[in-house]
């Protein structure tokens, strides 16, 4: 049967023959399927157990967990932090937007404590960063303390997108207006 | 309902008492175990419970006073507590004016819930005293006890301590709340018409009435905190 | 032909009467009646504004009607909707990011076109309270009675037995654009467009009437000015 | 007073047909009404995936009593409070014109309650230790009420489909069947006319595959023995409702991968 | 809600498997409960009971005359309301309560609503078609110190038994026209019919494999699953309700059903053996004068 | 929703100082009312009153509803306080605020618990048709003291009022419009008039008919409404200041002079209304 649809709670089989791969799960010495999807038995080198996967039919919208790579909106800017609405986790995009902040010690690795939160973000800019926490009641904590993180897309004040010149500025092509992000290194 | 003798000739009342008499008054302290301070009350057939918690933070940020602490009083009514059984809306707020040294809290909140038992009348005054009195059992430190009492005028003849029949029928309701040991007015609320002479001598029976009933609740304080030495003290 | 208050054309409208700046704690405040029916609106802004209803770009204007009789039920919250579409249009809230312009409309009495009424007080409250505009709003009422004429700001009588009613709003720019059009009950297309002909001629009107309101509340103060 | 709809007039009162003769519940051979055997379930129809906004969805009929949930998430939660384990929301909706009363636009105490035994139910069976701080939402809607206990019970299953619908995980689906006692005769899933003359009711919300129940909810009163017995009838119907469950289920893939 | 440490729950659920609790009673049994009726004398009926220094219960019952259901002409009513004073505890204030307050609210209901509570309807019938008693039942939690439920129904069954009715005298005016009027001398009101078979509940609270009566708060946060039993004088089941958001294996649950049993007989037992002893005692003192003394809130553990 | 800014703490002395001098900063002395003007509107029951600058109107309403079963033959008399942010941004819409509930309640202990209006005139059918009065208050400025406003403009613009004639053959009721019947006034018994008072440093300094600013600095307040015969309708002071006894008898003499003057301009005002309707 090489590939059979299961159910949750379906069994799969006895634990020491497998161990449990993505969406299943072990209770009393049996394993379950936890999602909807097409059983996989999968033979790795490492150990001579084979492990059981089931690759979701049904996704499950995205939940930030510490370390996925986010994409999303800065909505506000205040000295001690920027506020971002997050839209993207990990490539796929959430029905509905997280909400969570870039605190000013985590825009950037290096010189951390003269960080101008204004010169990094702006309202409207779009952002990729990653998790670093699961942060407090309202919003998880971001960072953006790496080259391939920060802004990857702005509009300047006459309105154009802006095109990044250096790590830490920004150039508006019509006006020529050097504005300053901490921009993500384009790849 | 028919004109019923509120005041008999000889000058006593429908229930037997002199037009200058207080009902019969217990209290009790610290009659709860969860809240920080607690005391029962009872006047005559009114009865209520009075429970105080804090000071403690402040639950809304939006109310935070830099200065001193907020007091928030809850009052809601047993639905068997009146003759006929009605379920009344929970926040009918009653500010009590009670003086405390706020001062000594800043930011920080002080909850206050009387919850009445039985109404037989006089209920703004038990539900003060018995505050007062769980404010004290909570250690809250106050300039003085707020000793609250009703006083009324049947037929021109001024009455202290109101039942639930001589509340009902039209005759004024004085309520006053007094700090005893200066005689200041803290609270006086006054309802249905009563002449403007009459107002002096009904006050000062309502202070008189205040006064009596500060011996009384001081009487109780003090007592259990005897009662709490002599157990401490074995 | 006899109107039932003594007005003898289809399209004369009742005496108009406005007075501004009437509240203290208000930033923009008037009172406008058509004949009998009045309404006072204020206007406070720009304020600071609820974190929840803040946007970025523009002011977040917010109005609030309030029955002449009663508690505000779903009937004042159509009316709070209809007047919110056609007068935020006019105000450059681009010009005043992240704050609140708040609009209070109190129905005083009605008798009659409330809607136009209404219209005409915020027109007049805006302009109190010194809010940049793009222009103003000038509001007239007309219905086809069963007798099919088109008569012009009913009455509370003439409205009852009218077979339909027509509201229409027109700002002041040279093209006199539409700025509201909220019609209800039976009526034919051309019946409602040559309603919308007349409704325009009759707001020229109002406007100018608008017009002459403020220059004389103007030079008042300026008089004051200069006598004080 | 509700002052943010057109309210009717106050007192309006349920028609009252004059009684016609007492309908016989049970005939002689042990047939109902509708001609279903004392422990036969009403037909079932299920499908999910019918409503496009919601993460996972389903639709289900059984007789014609009518059932939609709805569920969203896991999603950023309304009154946000660090919780180290998600959290499961439901809320159970009567429509206004889906019983013989009308019942109000606002929930009232039977709905709320409902509510909360929908969120004891549903709670075993899914892994919340996955999702911290966020929130699932689970909405039904019941359009027609054919019995409430066996409406209930519906409710359940209906939302554990949706649930797996939204590729949530989870230890087990949930299956929740009821039972009406009736002149001491246990008869399942009864409709509204049996519930009219019941002596009481028994909903059981089951975990089949890790035999656990999750719910249980009987009034009236009943020897033990024959409660338990009842518990038993429960747990078998729950297994009939599990394996339609699974299917439907398998169902929704096939048409999702065309 | 206190917050518990893992430390605590592991040492809680250690307790009750080794059949010892934290305050040193083991798993059947009950803490020492002050019971007290006609406290209210306005209420036609009232009672309080008191478990151990913490949770307090006041129930006060009260019966009205009103219009008759239209489906049901020939029977009387029984409306239950349970509500959590703020004084209970500080999370009660303002709309705290309000979720807790219709679970208990719908569980009483559940239970004593129907006919399955014991109480004979019919007699609160008072004109078929036209008029019937209605019977108020108003719980109020004074304070909050775990197993809420089974003392309500302590309280509830208390109460019902101090309740008394007025006698109400029916005068036929002929054509089917009757007219009612309600005695209101107190000697001649009448007991509530049937009121010896109404159920008290039994709460059981399963921690790890075993399971306990009476939680402490405590216990009641580390509880996965709880199973609240209505049982009977005759050890009928008059009602199942679980609560909590764990799962119950169907083999233990039954085991549950039958110690549940038990344990409601003996409670009941002795619940009327009291009730019983403290209604002759009131009726001693009231034949040689003595007026009564209500312990009221005076009376401590 | 701002809070209302309080004022600074120089402005505070200015107007405290200037107390003690027995000066106000809007030139009154401390005893004295601010200017009343009455306006009536042209239909029954509507009236706007202005006291100084404070602005309220209230508008008076009937219809006929089935009583309540308690009281079969008592009409009913409501009334709406909801106020308006227009008064002041502090008001918000939803939840009714501190200082609305206080004068709901003054007015309330006010007009309806002293019997001003007669409820009982109103019964049409008994337990089945009585009139239900409704008074809706609307705010315009608070300017300080809207009890008192709100107080005058509720008992003016019952006097002012007339609901239409009715008359009951039998069950058949017919209630005639006002142009087939004139309308008849309500029965108002007596006009409580409140006064409301501020104090200052102590309990010593009292004021009168406080303005806003002097609203926001004092330490205590009491309201007293009183009728021409010299009856004490209401009373309140809830908390505040601790006062002398004595003190509270001098408010009451001060507040009989203040009532007479304001009721006799309240029945001049109804007057020369009544003079002009006749005329047209």
């Amino acid at each position: 049967m090489a590939s059979t649809i299961v159910t949750p709670g379906q069994r799969l089989g006895y634990a020491q023959d497998f161990t449990a791969g993505s969406g299943t799960y072990e209770r009393d010495g049996l394993l379950y399927a936890s999602v909807v999807g097409v059983k996989k038995v999968l033979k790795d080198a490492t150990s001579h157990l084979e492990t059981i996967t089931i690759v979701r039919e049904k996704e499950q919208s995205a939940v930030p967990s510490v370390g996925s790579m986010i994409t999303g909106k800065i909505t506000k800017v205040n000295p001690r932090f920027a506020s971002v609405s997050i839209n993207v986790v990990d490539s796929t995009p959430c029905r509905e937007d997280f909400q969570g902040v870039i605190r000013v010690q985590d825009v950037r690795a290096t010189e951390r404590d003269k960080v101008k939160i204004y010169n990094s973000f702006r309202p409207g800019d779009i952002v990729r960063a990653q998790v670093i926490s699961l942060g407090d009641a309202r919003s998880y904590y971001l960072s953006t303390a790496q080259n391939e993180l920060g802004v990857i897309f702005a509009k300047s004040v006459a309105g154009e997108t802006m095109i990044p010149v250096s790590w830490q500025e920004m150039q508006c092509p019509k006006t020529k207006v050097i504005e300053y992000r901490k921009c993500a290194k384009p790849f | 309902m028919s004109r019923l003798e509120l005041l008999t000739p000889e000058g006593l009342r429908v229930d037997g008492r002199r037009p200058n008499e207080l009902r019969k008054i217990i209290a009790k302290t610290s009659v709860l175990a969860q809240a920080d301070g607690s005391a029962y009350i009872e006047q005559g057939n009114t009865k209520v419970l009075a429970a105080v918690y804090g000071p403690q933070e402040v639950r809304h940020r939006m109310q935070i006073l830099h200065d001193r602490a907020i007091i928030n009083v809850e009052f809601n009514v047993a639905p068997f507590s009146t003759s006929e059984r009605k379920k009344r809306s929970k926040n009918d707020k009653y500010d009590n004016g009670i003086k405390l040294q706020t001062s000594q809290f800043p930011r920080s909140q002080i909850d206050i819930y009387l919850q009445v038992l039985q109404h037989d009348g006089g209920t703004l005054q038990a539900c003060i005293n018995a505050a007062t009195m769980a404010l004290i059992d909570a250690g809250i430190p106050m300039i003085d006890y707020v000793c609250a009492s009703t006083a009324g005028c049947i037929d021109k003849q001024p009455v202290l301590d109101l039942n639930y029949l001589e509340e009902s029928s039209d005759s004024p309701e004085l309520t006053v709340a007094i700090l005893p040991r200066t005689g200041k007015v803290n609270l006086m609320s006054m309802e249905s018409r009563l002449h403007v002479d009459m107002l002096e001598s009904v006050a000062s029976l309502a202070t008189e009435g205040c006064e009596q009933i500060h011996t009384i609740l001081d009487a109780v304080v003090r007592d259990t905190t005897q009662h709490l030495k002599d157990s401490l003290m074995q | 032909m006899k109107r039932s208050d003594g007005r003898t054309e289809a399209t004369q409208l009742r005496a108009f009467a406005a007075s501004q700046s009437l509240l203290n704690r208000a930033d923009g405040s008037a009172k406008f009646s058509f004949g009998e029916s009045t309404v006072v609106a204020s206007v406070v802004g720009p304020a600071e504004v609820k974190i929840r209803d803040e946007k970025m770009d523009e002011a977040t204007v917010e109005l609030i009607v309030r029955p002449a009789v009663g508690f505000p039920t779903t009937k004042d919250k159509v009316l709070e909707r209809a007047l919110r579409q056609t007068v935020e249009p006019t105000i450059l809230s681009g010009m005043m990011p992240r704050t609140l312009i708040q609009i209070v409309v109190q129905i005083e009495q009605v008798d009659g076109n409330i809607l136009s009424t209404a219209v005409n007080a915020i027109s007049l409250a805006m302009l109190d309270a010194g809010l940049p505009m793009s222009s103003l709003v000038a509001s007239v009422t007309a219905v086809i009675d069963p007798q099919d004429n088109i008569l012009l700001d009913p009455s509370s009588q003439e409205l009852e037995n009218a077979t339909s009613v027509h509201t229409f709003a027109f700002d002041n720019t040279s093209s006199y654009n539409l700025l509201l059009s909220h019609s209800a009950g039976a009526f034919s297309e051309d019946q409602y467009f040559s309603c919308m002909e007349a409704c325009k001629h009759a707001s020229e009107r109002v406007h100018a009437f608008i017009r002459t309101a403020v220059e004389k509340k103007i030079q008042k103060e300026y008089q004051q000015l200069q006598s004080s | 007073m509700d002052r943010k709809r057109v309210n009717g007039p106050e007192l309006s009162v349920v028609p009252v047909e004059e009684h016609t003769e007492e309908k016989q519940i049970l005939d002689s051979k042990e047939r109902r009404l509708d001609g279903r055997g004392i422990d036969d379930i009403r037909p079932i129809f299920m499908k999910s995936g019918l409503i496009s906004q919601a993460n996972g969805s389903t639709y289900m009929e059984f007789g014609n009593a009518k059932v939609v949930c709805a569920v969203y998430g896991p999603r950023q939660m309304k009154k946000p409070s660090f919780t180290g384990k998600g959290v499961l929301n439901c809320e159970i909706k009567f429509a206004t014109f889906s019983c013989k009363k009308r019942r109000a636009f606002q929930r009232d105490a039977q709905e709320k309650e409902f509510s909360q035994i929908l969120v004891q139910a549903l709670t075993p069976a899914v892994r919340l230790d996955l999702l911290p701080k966020s929130s699932i939402d689970v909405y039904v809607n019941v359009l027609e009420n054919d019995g409430t206990s066996s409406t209930l019970a519906a409710a359940i299953s209906a939302a554990s489909v949706a649930l797996a619908d939204a590729g949530i995980e989870m230890y087990d689906q949930v299956a929740a069947s009821s039972i009406a006692y009736v002149q001491n005769k246990i008869l399942m899933d009864p409709s509204a006319l049996e519930e009219e003359s019941e002596d009481g009711s028994l909903v059981v919300s089951y975990m089949p595959s890790l035999n656990e129940i999750t719910h249980i909810l009987q009034n009236g009163n009943t020897e033990s023995a024959i409660a338990n017995k009842a518990v038993e009838q429960c747990i078998d119907a729950c297994s009939k409702i599990y394996s339609v469950m699974s299917t439907v289920l398998l169902q929704s893939l096939d048409t999702s991968d065309k | 809600m206190p917050y518990l440490s893992q430390a605590e729950r592991d040492y809680i659920t250690e307790g009750v498997q080794s059949d010892l609790r934290a305050d040193g009673r083991g798993r059947l049994d009950y803490r020492a409960l002050v019971l007290e009726t006609g406290i209210i004398s306005q209420a036609n009926g009232s009672a309080r009971v008191r478990l151990g220094d913490g949770t307090d219960v006041l129930v006060g019952v009260k019966v009205e005359i009103d219009q008759v259901e239209p489906d049901a002409d020939n029977v009387g009513k029984v409306v239950c309301n349970v509500e959590c004073s703020p004084s209970a505890s500080q999370q009660f204030e303002g709309h705290g309560a309000d979720d807790l307050n219709n679970e208990l609210t719908q569980a009483l209901q559940r239970v004593l609503g129907g006919p399955q509570c014991g109480i004979n309807f019919e007699k609160l019938c008072i004109i078929k078609g036209q008029q019937c008693w209605i019977v108020y039942i108003d719980a109020m939690i004074l304070d909050y110190s775990g197993n809420v439920l089974d003392t309500i129904f302590m309280a509830t069954k208390a109460a019902l038994f101090n309740t008394r009715i007025p006698k109400t005298q029916i005068q036929d005016l002929g054509d089917g026209e009757f007219e009612f009027e309600v005695l209101d001398d107190v000697e001649d009101a009448e007991r509530l019919d049937g009121i010896e078979n109404i159920p008290i509940g039994v709460t059981l609270n399963k921690i790890g494999t075993g399971h306990i009566i009476d939680a402490s708060p405590l216990e009641e946060l580390c509880t996965e699953a709880k199973l609240t039993i209505a049982v009977n004088k005759d050890s009928q089941i008059c009602g199942i309700q679980k609560g909590a958001e764990g799962g119950i294996e169907p083999g233990l649950m039954s085991e549950m059903i039958q110690t549940a049993k038990r344990i409601g007989q003996s409670l009941i037992q002795q619940l009327d053996q009291k009730l019983q002893d403290e209604e002759q005692q009131v009726d001693e003192k009231r034949l040689n004068g003595e007026n009564i003394e209500k312990l009221g809130f005076f009376a401590m553990v | 929703m701002v809070r209302e800014a309080d004022p600074s703490l120089n402005e505070k002395q200015f107007v405290l100082q200037s107390l003690k001098e027995g000066l106000r900063v809007d030139g009154r002395r401390p005893y004295d009312f601010r200017s009343l003007q009455l306006s009536f509107h042209s239909d029954f029951g509507h009236v706007q009153v202005q006291l100084g600058r404070t602005r309220v109107s209230a508008k008076v309403s009937a219809e006929v509803v089935r009583p309540r079963a308690d009281k079969p033959t008592e009409g009913l008399l409501l009334f709406n306080t909801e106020i308006s942010p227009m008064a002041s941004p502090a008001f918000e819409v939803g939840r009714p605020s501190e200082e609305e509930v206080l004068i709901s309640r003054t007015i309330e202990k006010a007009l309806r618990r002293s019997r001003a209006v007669d409820t009982e005139g109103l019964c049409i059918v008994a337990g089945e048709k009585v009139w239900s009065i409704r008074v809706d208050l609307h705010f315009f400025d608070h300017e300080g003291n809207l009890v008192d406003c709100a107080c005058i403009a509720a008992i003016t613009a019952l006097l002012h009022f007339r609901r239409p004639d009715v008359t009951v053959i039998g069950e058949e009721v017919t209630i005639h419009s006002l142009d087939q019947r004139n309308p008849v006034p309500l029965s108002v018994h007596h006009i409580p008039i409140c006064v409301s008072f501020s104090f200052f440093d102590g309990g010593e300094l009292l004021v009168v008919d406080p303005s806003i600013l002097e609203e926001q600095i004092r330490e205590g307040d009491m309201t007293i409404a009183m009728n021409i015969h010299k009856e004490i309708c209401a009373l309140s002071k809830a908390g505040g200041i601790p006062l002398e006894m004595d003190q509270i008898i001098r408010c009451s003499k001060i507040a009989t002079t203040k009532t007479a003057e304001i009721t006799e301009m309240i029945q001049k005002a109804l007057a020369d209304d009544k003079a002009k309707r006749q005329a047209k």
